[in-house]
């Protein structure tokens, strides 16, 4: 059984040996967002506060767990956590504490509509430090609705629209003719995973005989899935719990869409 | 014929009329509660913790109906003093407290919800509850409770002067409702087998509500007929599926207008 | 003495409704409260049956002080009343709301609620059979299932006499029973009360209607501008003049008219 | 610090009081509950958003644009949802319902025009930040504490010196006296949803301004929180709803500030209850007392 995009913690490692998923856990996405985020800044950051969505669950676990270990491990401090819940209006209570506490950096882990109120309001009272966010934020909508204040704001992802990569592009491209709107971030990894499903068929001459038998030769083929090329998100391996390993692609808004940082 | 679909409609069913009829008894003493979803939150959580501790679903049930109805005791003293539409508001924000309260809760599950519930609930145990409670609402009219909580509603100075202790009477009513929907919580819980918080927001007790209220408050079988209107509506409504909400609503107006006492009318006195 | 009335004094704002009354009602007379409007009865009346907090004064019933105490245990005590005007539930049959009455009488508890829950209550039956005899002692059998909005004015009194009677008290409070009774039904009346003596009932009747009061009544009490003015037998309160200055003003008033 | 969250709070409280404003106009006349007044809100600042978006104008045309759509669904409403089971005889339930059926309407008739999901507001005002003293505001903030200041000012003049101001106070009193006496009640129901719908309409544009999103469910949160704001306040007092407003908002502010967040909503309720049970006719005791 394979998720392409669950970002919930400990899926698969809970179902073992048969839940695989492909989408990278929130932690195999920030480890090098957090380091391209942290190399590109003219001034070290030591000192950060976490905004994040209380409510939602995934926002609220990496928030309260994902972030602050890896944090820890680069050796940055978190001065504070002020939460907000989803579909909050008013979010000028939280700014003005996470100000207070004048941190070199933001992080802020929810989804694209309240990070985008958040962002607006962090910019709206005079705070200029870098900010970093969580996947929640991987949707044009996070541009549109937060305006010029999410300018410089850095994510990861797995797949990404306007990635200029031939491949990616052509795919996007006829994506668009046929449904009319850009792909999200949930139908590049729906069909990266489709995909590599259908090479563990092919590879594993699966034919549907013997149910048995071919549940645990596709099952086998995913365990041991090492640096296979998927078509939009790249070498990918699966490790020990069942989830899946890559090199994301970070982002960082500039104008009224996400490119590819350098 | 009798798909699961059906079964489970049916079986959410049953549990709106229960809702209903938690709704029906404080309302029977004047109490208006918009506060009934957080009874039916307690139930549910407490009935489905004591079934992952494998505690049979029968004490589970009934203790979730009974910390529900220790929880109305709580909401319900406050409203001792007050009448009519503070009662209304003051239970309402009282549900919204106990939705944070889950929302935050980490033992059950706080913002992620609670998983994970052995499908316990059957069709026959949500009829027979229904049944149970509707003998019980339907005698208690011709008992001494019942008179007393329907002579708090019409005139609490008479009702003292005859020697009925309001606050006493007051309480046992709203836990009693209480206890209904903390049952009707427990059903739910085992029926979803997920539970958070927003389950049981207010649009959870404005519903409830209008079960009694549309199907008739001085009927015990309003609450039934006005689950079945609700519940059902929107299922048969599909078939306008883009406009469903609209449709529905515009019959609730229509009702309200026609029969601004519900559809059914207080029962005739018993000939005894 | 049954009741006591010990120096009450009610203010409504900086209105004294009562100003330091007193009296006393002896066990198994009727006691009439008479007075002009206004005087004060009502609200003396409200006081001894705890519907009313004196603002001073206290109120003993059998020796024991009862000021300030809810109306469910004044009557649980054994003082019983009906309202001036009629007040009865209208969600309930006749019979029913008799039972009411009797509810301080049958209540026993979550066991005896468990009880009636499964059918079998037999103090249920009790206060049901109570009931009836009461409906039938105030003369009202047939109408048990009526619905009160349907009854008489005359009828809804005495159904409100009957409900203070089925709990059984020891002191019957009637506030203007008589209001708006013809000749016949104000004999029926005083029968009816002369009939709750017989169980040695203590009554306490307030009243306008001086036929009645002079009639039925053992002692009287008069209460004018919230002070007692007098006190006694009617042959001796009828011809008392300060009794008659009060309800009909003093004589000069009449000679500057003339 | 703190200066600066008292600001965020009375920012936050004028839109609250605005809503609580309407509540508590309509509860003081028919002594009832109105559950699609959250409605009228985001559809005034939904038509706040079109006169933005198509013709360009400024805020002030919006807050108007909000303001008169709003103004004419609350009557529509009246006659729709109240009128007619007022004159089937007065249950006092039965308008509940229809004000939560016609709520239901409204939130999907909003949903099939602007989608379920959040529309973005663009914020028509700059947002040049003034430092007073140690408090910094924003452009918007100061408009909207303006507006809200001017409408609850023109309010109280309303109600206060106009015939219709003071007929409706006159109802709110006593509706059989106010008909006895030669006032159009009808006509002051209907003038009173027009303004309590217009306040309303304002909070929706000002909420649309100043937060630069708006979606066809925010009336729902807010309703309730105007509901808990009137009885703070006290039922039917104007000028409780405005400072039961301000209060909630600051009480809302500083619990997120200095607690967690997600005690927010439980921090508004429980202040209504523990207000409730010391002073059961809330802050602004008025003569209304709701018996039934």
């Amino acid at each position: 059984m394979v998720t392409p995009m669950a970002a919930k913690a400990g899926i698969a490692a809970a179902n073992r040996p048969w839940a695989f998923r492909f989408a990278l856990t929130t932690e195999n996405v920030y480890r090098p967002l957090l380091d391209a985020w942290l190399k590109k800044q003219a001034m070290p950051i030591k000192k950060v506060v976490i905004l994040m969505d209380a409510k939602d669950a995934v926002s609220s676990f990496d928030g309260k767990t994902v972030f602050p270990v890896l944090l820890k491990e680069k050796g940055i401090e978190v001065l504070d956590t002020v939460s907000f819940q989803t579909g909050d209006i008013d979010y000028s209570g939280q700014v003005t504490r996470a100000k207070g506490r004048n941190p070199d950096g933001i992080v802020v882990s929810a989804l694209y509509n309240e990070a985008a109120h958040a962002v607006a309001e962090l910019r709206k009272q005079g705070m200029s430090q870098p900010i970093v966010a969580g996947v929640g934020i991987n949707d044009p909508r996070f541009i549109q609705i937060g305006g010029a204040a999410t300018e410089g704001v850095m994510a990861a992802s797995d797949f990404f629209a306007d990635n200029p990569e031939p491949v990616v592009a052509a795919w996007v491209k006829e994506y668009e003719n046929r449904f009319k709107q850009k792909p999200s971030n949930a139908s590049g990894e729906m069909y990266d995973t489709l995909y590599l499903m259908r090479e563990c068929i092919k590879s594993t001459g699966v034919i549907g005989s013997d149910l048995k038998a071919d549940r645990v030769k596709l099952r086998d083929c995913w365990a041991n899935m090492k640096n296979m090329q998927a078509p939009l998100m790249g070498a990918t391996s699966i490790d020990k719990n069942g989830d899946a390993t890559r090199v994301p692609t970070v982002l960082v808004v500039k104008g009224t869409a996400f490119v590819v940082a350098q | 014929m009798w798909s699961s679909y059906w079964d489970s409609v049916a079986v959410f069913l049953g549990i709106n009329v229960l809702m209903g009829i938690s709704l029906y008894v404080p309302m029977t003493a004047g109490l208006i509660s918009l506060g009934q979803g957080a009874f039916m939150a307690i139930g549910a959580y407490v009935c489905a913790l004591l079934t992952k501790a494998n505690v049979p679903f029968l004490p589970a049930l009934l203790a979730g109906g009974a910390v529900a109805a220790v929880a109305g005791l709580v909401a319900g003293a406050p409203a001792l003093r007050i009448r009519g539409i503070y009662v209304m508001i003051l239970t309402l924000g009282f549900g919204e407290i106990v939705r944070v309260f889950f929302l935050n809760f980490e033992p059950t599950g706080g913002a992620s919800g609670m998983g994970g519930i052995r499908p316990l609930t059957e069709l026959w145990q949500v009829v027979l509850a229904c049944l149970i409670a509707y003998a019980v609402a339907w005698r208690m009219r011709h008992l001494r409770l019942g008179r007393a909580m329907i002579a708090i509603h019409e005139d609490d100075l008479v009702a003292e002067a005859m020697g009925i202790n309001l606050t006493r009477t007051k309480l046992v009513s709203f836990s009693l409702g209480a206890l209904v929907a903390g049952v009707a919580g427990g059903f739910y819980a085992h029926q979803a087998l997920f539970i958070d918080a927003n389950q049981f927001d207010f649009s959870r007790s404005a519903i409830t509500f209008l079960y009694v209220v549309l199907g008739g408050v001085a009927n015990p079988f309003g609450s039934l007929v006005g689950a079945a209107i609700v519940t059902l509506l929107p299922e048969l409504l599909r078939v306008v599926q883009d406009w469903r909400m609209t449709v529905f609503g515009t019959i609730l107006v229509l009702i309200a207008i026609w029969r601004p006492d519900g559809l059914l009318p207080a029962p005739r006195l018993r000939r005894s | 003495m049954l009741l006591h009335v010990d120096r009450i004094t009610r203010r409504f704002g900086g209105y004294a409704a009562l100003n330091d009354a007193s009296c006393e009602v002896a066990e198994g007379l009727v006691h009439a409260l008479i007075g002009p409007n206004g005087a004060g009865k009502t609200t003396l009346f409200n006081v001894i049956s705890g519907v009313l907090r004196p603002t001073s004064g206290r109120v003993r019933f059998q020796g024991v002080d009862y000021t300030g105490s809810r109306p469910d245990k004044v009557l649980t005590m054994g003082i019983a009343r009906n309202f001036q005007h009629v007040r009865l539930v209208r969600g309930l049959s006749v019979l029913e709301n008799v039972m009411i009455g009797a509810h301080a009488r049958i209540g026993r508890g979550l066991l005896g609620n468990a009880a009636e829950f499964l059918g079998f209550a037999v103090a249920e039956k009790a206060a049901r059979e109570k009931a009836r005899e009461m409906l039938d002692f105030v003369g009202m059998a047939g109408k048990a299932e009526m619905q009160p909005d349907n009854l008489t004015l005359v009828d809804q009194r005495r159904l409100e006499i009957a409900r203070a009677l089925v709990s059984d008290p020891r002191l019957l409070l009637l506030d203007e029973p008589a209001a708006g009774m013809n000749a016949a039904e104000l004999n029926e009346l005083s029968a009816l009360i002369r009939r709750t003596q017989v169980n040695g009932l203590t009554v306490l009747l307030v009243e306008h209607h001086m036929r009645l009061v002079m009639s039925v009544s053992d002692q009287i009490t008069v209460l004018s501008a919230g002070t007692i003015i007098a006190g006694g037998p009617p042959q001796v309160i009828q011809r008392d003049p300060t009794v008659i200055a009060a309800y009909l003003g003093n004589g000069d008033e009449l000679a500057l008219h003339s | 610090m703190l200066a600066q969250q008292l600001a965020n709070g009375v920012m936050l409280g004028s839109t609250y009081a605005l809503v609580a404003i309407g509540y508590t106009l309509i509860f003081g006349v028919l002594r009832l509950l109105h559950l699609a007044h959250g409605e009228v809100f985001m559809v005034g600042a939904f038509a706040g958003l079109q006169v933005v978006l198509w013709w360009q104008f400024g805020p002030m045309a919006a807050l108007i644009g909000g303001l008169i759509s709003s103004a004419a669904l609350g009557m529509l409403l009246e006659l729709v949802a109240f009128r007619p089971i007022r004159k089937r005889g007065n249950s006092h339930l039965a308008p509940i319902v229809s004000t939560i059926g016609a709520g239901l309407v409204l939130q999907e008739l909003m949903t099939k025009l602007f989608g379920a999901e959040q529309t973005p507001f663009p914020s028509a005002i700059s947002h040049v930040v003034y430092h007073l003293g140690v408090i910094s505001v924003t452009g918007s903030q100061l408009f909207i504490l303006s507006v809200a200041i001017v409408s609850m000012i023109a309010l109280h003049l309303f109600v206060t010196y106009t015939r219709y101001g003071m007929a409706m106070r006159a109802t709110s009193e006593n509706l059989q006296v106010a008909a006895v006496l030669g006032i159009n009640v009808n006509m002051v129901i209907l003038v009173t949803f027009g303004v309590a719908s217009a306040l309303g309409g304002i909070a929706g544009v000002l909420v649309g301004l100043n937060f630069n999103a708006i979606s066809p469910f925010m009336g729902v949160e807010m309703g309730i929180k105007g509901m808990a704001v009137m009885l703070i306040g006290g039922l039917g007092s104007i000028y409780g709803a405005m400072v039961g407003g301000l209060l909630l908002g600051v009480m809302e502010v500083l619990s997120v500030a200095y607690l967690e967040s997600s005690l927010r909503d439980g921090f508004a309720f429980g202040l209504m209850i523990i207000i409730l049970i010391f002073r059961p006719r809330g802050l602004f005791q008025t003569g209304i007392r709701a018996e039934r």
